[in-house]
């Protein structure tokens, strides 16, 4: 448990989660949710949580990712805000 | 880094950090979703908003430390005697190996695998119905809805 | 809109930060929660009483089974839904579409990759729900990744060539019968007489004695999710990457 | 075999749901008689569980998965907790749900063309949700069970027309916020006591004398703002009307009565059991004072909106939404009496919410048309819905010997006596634009004359008058409506002794 690693994790998570909702293009957007969840993996795994993080890993960054994705392309890629 | 510093920054803002970040993070969700016009986007608020509150669960399991919620094999011998040894023996050799402070608490863990997994699924069941709205309306903005909702809108 | 959006978040985010302060420190190994007997319990007594080194799969599967048997529910429920809302059963092309093999997946290359590691993508995946006991991992994160597995072929190969593997039929099937095995294991305690998810009533007919028992079990009813969670990953995308039609992937 | 009724209520639908979505789209009918066997088994079981509670021989059926014995006092595993109240409730959703089952024989087919399996399972799997949040003992399992009822009413609301899915997308966002302000206010409980079990958090706040605490009242808090944004409290309503409103009309018919009456449990259940009266009434004066406002308000704009409508299920959801004030009202009057009259109407509401459904949406199946005007002269041409109706409706304006008039009295009587009368006005408000609204319906179906509009709709009915064209639904929905309208007089016969044994239930816990 290093305590630096985690401060700079969440501040690095914060900016993930603020530019992936002002990214007018949803599939960027998408793309950094998976980092966001990506990171939070990092961040679980560090503090101990071993489970939780390869659930994270499996399911936030990997499947959630892709149905966004996949739920982007079948629709539309521009968003007004 | 000076050492006076980091002295402060671990006394004073280590030890509630997690927290506060827990609330911004949720903070920016709950805006999304309220806010946000484009229906993904507020499904992409809603994905960290619940991920913030995981994020709080896990932060209180912490312990100083600690290793991971995993009873180790490697790190003690008695493991390999006790399953020749016999019952009541086994029973006394574990109790005494194993030492509380030593390991994470696993209940908040459990408890997210299943907010993660409820997660999940609120999301995918959400794209569906905004899959079904684009279909239907030929968009994802809020207000183009509303606006081809209302009686005087064409459609 | 915003205005108000914004005075209730702030709202409800000085309510939270307020509170922070009353917090036992993030790290205290002596916080409420971190020393609770229930807690302690299971640190030191969950290797003795279930013979699992993994804490988190014997909390997981036995000491709250009922929590992990609703959390499998609510994936089935997501499967199912996505189905009811999105699935378009009349449309033109249904069952008998003409394939398009040559219009789908990815290019050579992906394809000669995808073969090449999908293979030790399931191994792996397998590996993680039978080791769940000893090592992170479990029915739900193998479950996730044989599902992904099954969306990287469907990918790379076209979405017609994975359901030849695993067609809309039987992924209902398997998800069904996930769930089916996990709850039929718990009344097959309450069969032999114990409360419902009480393993140890399963002794007489499980090796081992009454412990094991219950390790036993645990991978029993982890099998259960990870057949109910890899179908239902595989089902969520092929429907929402087709718009419920089935027909051509990505 | 008593000690397990409390698990088999939830096995038996949840095998059914699987067992519905093996059978395939092929075979709709067998899907119908599977969800009808296993929600009759179901409701059965759950009237033997309140016969057996009420005998007297266990006062509180308490069963732990896993038989995990407890340790140190702490309960290790989830348990669940059956006393009489639980026990009524769960009777009234599997009720429920058994009736409405037999209702949607002839009209699954046709309003979710191609997907019945998938509808049954989901009606399934809702029922086994709702009875787990009333039965569990465990304050995270109760997350698990709100998410589980909400993912599947998402769905089922879904599947309606394009509007439905627009406000189902509306729900999604407002129940996870609710569901997640609930699941921040267990995390802020867990942190303080360390446990998630809903006797052990009580017993560890009193022995560590917690109730001071910023994060404990924090918790209360959001505990209670989720809990209300699930139920459609008033100013958190918005998703409520258009979801019920434009969902499948088997859908409605189901949730309308039970969605919001389950929560309004859980909220008597997290007030009584997890924090009690003390602290909730005494700590912070001020609280209840807010809360009942809240609710006057609630009960006020509810009437009036459904008073401004035209559309016959418009005006019943507007309803709901004023009939959840009662009950938050009532339960926050600081006395016995409001919480066992705001308890007595769930159960009278579930009654008359459920009949007033079901006849609106026979009537709206057979004229095909969801107005007001749609009533005109329906007393001649569909006489047994019409009784149905009216039976509902009376018992909505509160008038003898319908359960309303006596859950109504309870909440009036307990209002006069807590000395609050602004809430005792606006439920006397309440039931005079209750009878506005319905004196109007039943005027125009006394003596609306029968428009000559009907005529263009139906041309190929050569020789026939309209009033023969309009004609009664078949028995698989009328038994269901005169089910629903017998219970809502049977309530209302029973309601002394219903009210003692819920006195008795919550004076019990609370010493």
């Amino acid at each position: 448990m290093i305590w630096q690693f985690d401060i700079i994790i969440l501040i690095f998570l914060v900016i993930a989660a603020i530019i992936s909702l002002r990214l007018k293009d949803l599939l960027g957007a998408s793309m950094v949710f998976g980092i966001y969840s990506f990171l939070i993996c990092l961040l679980w795994a560090e503090m101990g949580a071993v489970d939780v993080a390869f659930t994270e890993a499996a399911v936030g960054a990997g499947v959630s990712t892709v149905i966004m994705i996949a739920t982007v392309f079948s629709t539309k890629r521009r968003s007004k805000d | 880094m000076d050492p006076i510093i980091a002295t402060f920054i671990e006394e004073n803002i280590v030890p509630n950090f997690n927290y506060w970040i827990y609330v911004i993070l949720m903070m920016i969700g709950l805006y999304a979703m309220i806010t946000k016009n484009n229906l993904i986007k507020k499904l992409i608020g809603m994905a960290i908003f619940q991920t913030a509150i995981i994020l709080f669960y896990v932060s209180v399991g912490v312990k100083d430390a600690a290793n991971i919620p995993i009873i180790s094999h490697h790190g003690s011998e008695h493991h390999q005697m006790t399953d020749l040894s016999s019952e009541t023996d086994s029973t006394k050799e574990i109790h005494n190996t194993i030492d509380k402070d030593k390991y994470a608490n696993p209940l908040p863990h459990v408890l997210m695998l299943t907010a993660i997994v409820v997660g999940v699924s609120t999301l995918g069941l959400a794209l569906a119905i905004s899959q079904k709205i684009y279909k239907s309306f030929g968009t994802l903005e809020e207000d183009e809805i509303l606006n081809k909702l209302r009686p005087g809108g064409h459609d | 809109m915003k205005i108000f959006g914004l005075i209730a978040v702030l709202v409800v985010g000085a309510l939270l930060l307020s509170a922070t302060s009353d917090f036992p420190d993030w790290r205290d190994k002596d916080s409420p929660a971190n020393e609770s007997p229930v807690s302690s319990f299971y640190i030191e007594k969950t290797e003795k009483l279930t013979k699992v080194p993994n804490m988190v799969t014997a909390v997981l599967a036995d000491y709250r089974s009922y929590d992990t048997m609703f959390e499998t529910v609510v994936i089935f429920i997501a499967g199912i839904g996505i189905i009811a809302v999105l699935r378009n059963f009349d449309g033109p092309n249904s069952s008998s579409i003409k394939r398009e093999n040559n219009d789908e997946g990815g290019g050579l290359l992906a394809r000669f990759t995808c073969s090449l590691i999908l293979p030790f993508i399931q191994i792996f995946a397998l590996y993680v729900v039978a080791h769940g006991h000893h090592s992170p991992g479990g029915g739900f994160q193998g479950g996730v990744m044989l599902g992904a597995s099954y969306i990287l072929a469907a990918l790379a190969f076209g979405l017609s060539k994975a359901k030849d593997i695993f067609s809309e039929r039987r992924t209902m099937i398997f998800a069904a019968v996930g769930i089916f095995i996990y709850v039929g294991w718990g009344v097959l305690c309450l069969l032999f007489g114990k409360e419902f998810l009480n393993y140890e009533a399963l002794d007489p007919i499980l090796p081992g004695d009454a412990k094991m028992a219950r390790s036993h079990s645990m991978l029993i009813v982890e099998i259960g999710v990870a057949f109910t969670v890899t179908a239902i990953m595989f089902s969520m995308y092929s429907n929402l990457s087709t718009r419920g039609r089935l027909s051509k992937g990505l | 075999m008593t000690e397990h009724f409390p698990v088999l209520i939830l096995l038996v639908p949840l095998f059914g749901a699987l067992i519905v979505v093996l059978l395939g789209r092929e075979r709709p009918d067998q899907c119908w008689v599977t969800s009808l066997i296993s929600l009759g088994v179901s409701s059965l079981i759950s009237f033997f569980t309140v016969i057996a509670v009420l005998s007297g021989k266990v006062q509180t059926l308490r069963y732990r998965m896993g038989g995990w014995p407890e340790s140190d006092g702490y309960e290790v595993g989830i348990e669940l907790r059956v006393d009489i109240l639980a026990a009524l409730v769960v009777f009234a959703v599997t009720f429920v749900g058994f009736v409405n089952t037999i209702y949607s024989k002839t009209r699954a087919g046709a309003e979710v063309r191609g997907k019945v399996p998938f509808f049954y399972a989901l009606i399934q799997l809702l029922i086994v949700g709702l009875c787990g949040i009333v039965m569990t003992n465990d304050a995270f399992n109760l997350y698990v069970l709100i998410e589980i009822t909400s993912l599947t009413s998402y769905a089922l609301i879904a599947m309606g027309n394009r509007r439905a899915a627009l406000s189902s997308f509306n729900y999604v966002i407002m129940g996870t916020i609710g569901a997640s302000f609930y699941l921040i206010g267990v995390g802020y409980l867990y942190i303080k006591t360390g446990t998630l079990n809903i006797d052990d958090i009580r017993m560890v706040l009193e022995q560590k004398n917690l109730w001071e605490h910023q994060s404990i009242i924090v918790a209360f808090i959001f505990i209670m703002l989720g809990v209300w944004t699930k139920m459609a409290f008033f100013p958190l309503h918005g998703w409520l009307p258009n979801a019920y409103a434009y969902a499948p009309s088997m859908t409605g018919t189901f949730m309308a009565p039970l969605m919001t009456k389950v929560m309004v449990y859980v909220m008597i259940r997290v007030m009584v059991w997890i924090f009690g009266n003390e602290f909730v009434y005494s700590s912070q004066p001020m609280w209840g004072e807010i809360v009942i406002w809240m609710s006057v308000l609630a009960i006020v704009a509810g009437s009036l909106l459904a008073l401004a409508r035209t559309d016959i299920k418009k005006i019943l959801t507007y309803l709901i939404v004023a009939e959840v004030g009662y009950m938050v009202g009532g339960s926050w009057l600081a006395d016995g009496v409001g919480q066992a009259g705001a308890f007595y109407h769930i159960l009278s509401d579930a009654a008359m919410t459920f009949c007033l459904f079901i006849a609106a949406s026979i009537i709206v199946l057979r004229v095909g048309d969801s107005r007001v005007n749609a009533f005109d002269g329906l007393f001649r041409k569909m006489p047994l819905t019409m009784i149905g109706f009216t039976v509902g409706a009376l018992s909505m304006i509160g008038l003898p010997p319908t359960c309303g008039f006596f859950s109504k009295w309870y909440l009036i009587s307990a209002g006069i006596e807590a000395g609050h009368w602004g809430y005792v006005c606006a439920l006397i408000f309440s039931s005079l634009v209750n009878a506005v609204i319905f004196f109007r319906i039943f005027e125009r179906a006394y003596f609306g004359k029968i428009s000559g509009v009907k005529e263009d709709h139906f041309p190929s009915d050569s020789d026939a008058n309209p009033d023969i064209r309009i004609k009664e639904v078949p028995w698989s929905m009328l038994v269901p409506l005169f089910i629903a309208s017998g219970s809502v007089l049977l309530l209302g016969i029973m309601n002394r002794s219903l009210f003692e044994w819920i006195q008795a239930a919550l004076k019990m816990m609370n010493t």
